[in-house]
């Protein structure tokens, strides 16, 4: 059934007026997203594509029973549009807008997590199911073909560069997720392979890492101990010196954790094969499968 | 994560508005200037080089003086300092505590708990990194709530965790609960105080001060921005090019440039160069659907950089469209700007179309990471 | 609740630091600086009375004038008012404006949720609590989350149930967002906009203001009641010398003193007398603990209200201890400062040493409230 | 086995080396009160009445194993005290101090209910248990009998004379809360009823109320759906004239609703009788009895 975004998940877009939100509807409602509305305050009553535009979530929400929102609004509004999605009741909500401040991302993320809500992102390229043809978000629809794999990963075009890689080898995917570049997102990789591994539909998982924090350790611990499937990690940054930021917020080394180098051993103490190179992650997989 | 960091004089300008106690202090740019400030403060001083970097005390960077006469001839030297490949432009003349104590304190945001830490030590003095590693039970550390926020009673155990007792619990809270304030009001990502001085007579000073400013938050802090009369954070030119134009670029000590669309995948890039014996100059981030504009932009700046031997452009095509990479990467060779190998490699949306326009130009490109990378490396050694 | 009200005045100077829009308008203490104020506006102004009570449009404190001799004279006439019982010493002269709605908007506290309140109607002009009886329906609600305070969306929310579309949206969730700020830094109780207009040409201007702020927050606001260069609060001499020694006091239309300690209680005395057909003149309550000098004080206060044909002592001995308050009512008594009738009922921590007291002084007292509550209205009707 | 206060209640105070806190920690004591512990932040390791003081709470619960706590700083700093109380996990927490700021109130209140802490005041006297000699407050301990009476009231000394009136017609009390004059408290009458409503020891319930809010509404509602046993009430403040503070900042009359005659109607409906004199009030329980 693959995980949060299935053929029933009904999306709204919020800030679908702007040119981005304008831009990629269009693409979700070419791939066969359900985008049942949109909300930009002050323009309800518009048409974006074809799709409604309403001034509060809530209406938008009430009026086309919608499940999860979409949102591209400037990084200013982000956390307030993140929260009003929240008070609706929308789940998931995917944060496309990147250069949120960290104080705004700690609060969504927080309240979201206690009103049991998923937050993907933000500065992620979204959320695919392409079994279902659902995407919530911005990535190329084509790359990524239906199949066993959830994949996980803190980056964009080094997802779709691996996806495109896995897809030219014949090993399609359950549910990709971004789970965004900032230092603070929602969706941990932890909670992600948790999802996962109640999904009957995904059988492997390959998880895109980057230097900073600590995240992939963490689930390279929570893999030791909980999964069975076949796992394949990639870790971007190996050559990354430290302290040196490499343009996503996320990619600071802190400290002695948070380098490639402790990333890879724990993988390798969790016994999960980790990718020299991207094109090696579909090799792993076949391997595996 | 990327922020504006102030300068020591700065950040204690900010901590004397929320009533944190810092030492008597001023700022100078000349010898003269700094005799000045120490006549003024008439007691023994420490002249500081006021540089955005750590170490600047293992540098040389901070001298003591026991007369305006004194202050002078050190600032005259820390002056003419460069401290980690930064000049010094100004010093901080401030008046030399009896230290009793040197302590540590400091607030900044957990990246895994997604909350803000407090953190505090009775050993201050030396990085909190070091002294994590190498006595990590003398750290105290503290995740804040982020619906309450810091809250007294909460400063007040960590000041008694730290091993402080009567009336230094509530001297000592002070600092966490005013620090807090700071954080919240100014979208601090870090801040410190190292040392924070007991001083031999029983009281709390802040004889250093770190202050960054998360920079996504800065269009909220316009009137610090202003106050502070400068860049937001020290660049050289082509850094200050590149964050106009919104790329991410970082400079390294290889010759290859990396020219990519994403963090992820222009880190995994820097990577494979490495896997394939190259070095990286360059990581140049032209970030989501760049136009030939753009990517003649990023050429142009990666240029800049005399280390830089060969150009490696690793784009997968999404909301980017191959062909406008390719019109930048053509219109960039006509402009007479890439002065130096480049190799090409684009996959993805209008694939076919950037292809075409590549080989009408003349210039090769290939489809696969791997394949560039290596091209690009064997280049570089054939040119050397 | 108690609370310091500020002046319309006062609180749209606190407004427009929050950049909430207001009208032109100034203040004027004389007719000839109305004329100046209107002059300066140089277009048709409202002349408003500034009072600390509601209702002054039905009493006339507000005229409009076209120009600024017609300014002069109604500010003349509503300086020389008195609305309820209030003088008017000061008008602010502001521009009239040309009204295409009248909106109210108001953050209070709600003691039953415990939370702030958002209150917001398209349909203004008129008493929040008349609108609540007689149209329910046009009044919207919302309660603001304590942890997350009130967000943006939620200030667009209210102003879309209220009625309003496209940049209007805006323009009044900006009203909320800006009061909401004002009301966290302020320690704000209540502040209400009634009218905010909505001009001809599309502005959301604050045409009234009222801002009441916590009295037990005034410690954190020291700077706001220097600035205003007042009293918190309008009081006679009575009440003023009441507040002074933290004694609750409110003035009545009857001719009894209830003197008692707690304020439940004093109000059952209230009822009590009121039981037995009396009324009272004073409430007055000593608070926990007094002394003799505090009920001396206390009787002092009493009597100091003309009304007053005779005073009821009723104490439940607790904290407060009898014979401390026996000596107080002694030594009152000899000050002479007792004209009227006194009635004690006293019981409760010792009791009986207090009894020696006022019997050794000659003064009557009785066990229940009840007993005393019917002497004091027997000794006052004998009186008439 | 009473409410909230039982013989197992461990008691620390809060600010017991101020005038208020040492004089009443002395009379809590007396009374049979097992305060165990004081906390003066800064006074950490002297002694009051024989009682250790502490920095902090959280060191006073671990080395006492405290239970509850009754707080009697000042105003500026009581929600402080209260916030660290909750913290530490003692529940009820009783503020006696009055002239707490109404935001630092709601701050308490709101993070006490989230995590399932028992606020009682600020502005109360207290509550006591007189079978178990337990007081945790400043009520006169000997106006108190023991017996099967739950006893709940807005007032302080309304509530003295109305105990002691019980206690001369030989009527006892199970537990008396002071639930705290100001307009915001945290233990409301309702919650009170229902803790009581769960007790075996109670057999019967009076409610002190007086004018301001809808408390004694919410109250004589929740009686007529929810209690069978007897319950007498009294209301404070008949004859107070409409918008006139009189001393509790809670007796402001806003509105129609939170007069005495809205608030006696509540209960006639309820059929609560209401006491018109607070003696009244035994001799109503003694016909119910």
């Amino acid at each position: 059934m693959a995980v949060l975004v299935d053929k029933d998940t009904r999306v709204i877009i919020q800030g679908i007026t702007g040119s981005q939100g304008t831009f990629h509807s269009a693409a979700m409602l070419e791939y066969g997203t359900r985008v049942v509305a949109g909300v930009t305050p002050g323009k309800g009553g518009a048409e974006v594509n074809g799709v409604p535009v309403y001034d509060s979530v809530r209406q938008a929400k009430e009026e086309h029973d919608a499940t999860a929102s979409v949102i591209f609004v400037p990084a200013p509004f982000a956390g307030d549009a993140a929260l009003e999605a929240i008070a609706a009741g929308l789940d998931p909500v995917v944060i496309i807008t990147e250069h949120v401040p960290v104080q705004d991302e700690m609060r969504v993320i927080h309240t979201a997590r206690r009103r049991g809500v998923t937050i993907i992102g933000p500065n992620t390229p979204g959320i695919i199911t392409p079994g279902a043809r659902q995407k919530l978000g911005i990535m190329p629809g084509h790359v990524f073909m239906d199949g066993v794999v959830g994949l996980m990963s803190r980056s964009g075009t080094l997802t779709y560069e691996i996806a495109a890689g896995m897809t030219n080898a014949g090993i399609g995917i359950s549910t990709a997720i971004g789970l965004g570049g900032d230092p603070c997102v929602g969706l941990t990789p932890v909670e992600a392979i948790r999802l996962f591994q109640q999904d009957s539909d995904t059988r492997a998982l390959v998880l895109v890492g980057e230097i900073g924090g600590d995240a992939e350790e963490r689930a390279a611990t929570y893999i030791k101990e909980h999964i069975n499937m076949p796992v394949v990690a990639f870790i971007a940054g190996r050559t990354a010196p430290p302290g040196k930021r490499m343009g996503h917020a996320g990619a600071i080394i802190s400290g002695s954790s948070g380098t490639a180098a402790a990333k890879i051993q724990a993988f390798n103490d969790a016994d999960v094969p980790v990718a020299d190179r991207p094109s090696d992650v579909a090799r792993l997989l076949k391997d595996m499968l | 994560m990327r922020n504006m960091k102030l300068f020591e004089h700065e950040a204690k300008e900010i901590f004397r508005k929320f009533a944190i106690p810092t030492p008597p202090s001023g700022v100078a740019r000349t010898p003269d200037e700094a005799r000045e400030r120490a006549a003024e403060i008439g007691r023994p001083v420490v002249v500081k080089a006021q540089v955005l970097t750590g170490k600047r005390g293992k540098a040389g960077g901070v001298r003591f003086a026991d007369t305006p006469e004194r202050a002078a001839s050190v600032a005259e030297q820390i002056l003419a300092m460069r401290i980690n490949d930064l000049p010094v432009e100004t010093v901080l003349v401030e008046e030399k505590l009896n230290i009793r104590q040197e302590i540590y304190v400091g607030i900044t945001v957990d990246r895994n708990e997604r909350k803000y830490v407090v953190i505090g030590s009775a050993a201050g003095g030396m990085s909190i990194e070091e002294l994590a590693e190498e006595s990590p039970e003398k750290i105290i550390k503290r995740y804040v709530d982020p619906d309450l926020g810091l809250q007294p009673f909460e400063a007040r155990e960590i000041a008694i965790a730290m091993g402080f007792r009567g009336k230094q619990i509530h001297g000592l809270a002070s600092f966490f609960v005013k620090l807090w304030r700071i954080v919240t009001q100014y979208d601090v990502e870090l801040t410190e105080i190292n040392p924070l001085i007991l001083t031999e007579d029983g009281r709390f000073l802040a004889a250093d001060a770190r202050l960054n400013i998360d920079d996504n938050a800065l269009y909220r802090h316009k009137d610090l921005v202003e106050a502070l009369r400068r860049a937001p954070v020290e660049q050289n030119e082509r850094e200050r090019l590149a964050a106009e134009h919104d790329m991410a670029y970082v400079e390294l000590d290889g010759d290859i440039a990396c020219i990519c669309n994403g963090a992820g995948l222009t880190m995994a890039t820097l990577d494979a160069v490495a896997l394939h014996g190259g070095r990286a100059s360059t990581f140049l981030d032209l970030g989501g659907g760049a136009d030939a504009k753009r990517v003649e932009k990023g050429i142009e700046i990666a240029m800049m950089y005399p280390k830089v031997k060969a150009i490696l452009v690793n784009i997968m095509g999404g909301i980017t469209r191959c062909d406008e990479v390719a019109k930048g990467i053509v219109s960039a060779r006509e402009d007479g700007d890439v002065k130096v190998p480049l190799v090409i490699r684009m996959v993805g949306t209008n694939e076919e179309e950037g292809q075409r326009i590549l080989q009408e130009a003349g210039i090769p490109f290939l489809k696969t990471m791997e394949e560039a990378a290596a091209k690009v490396v064997e280049l570089v050694k054939e040119a050397a």
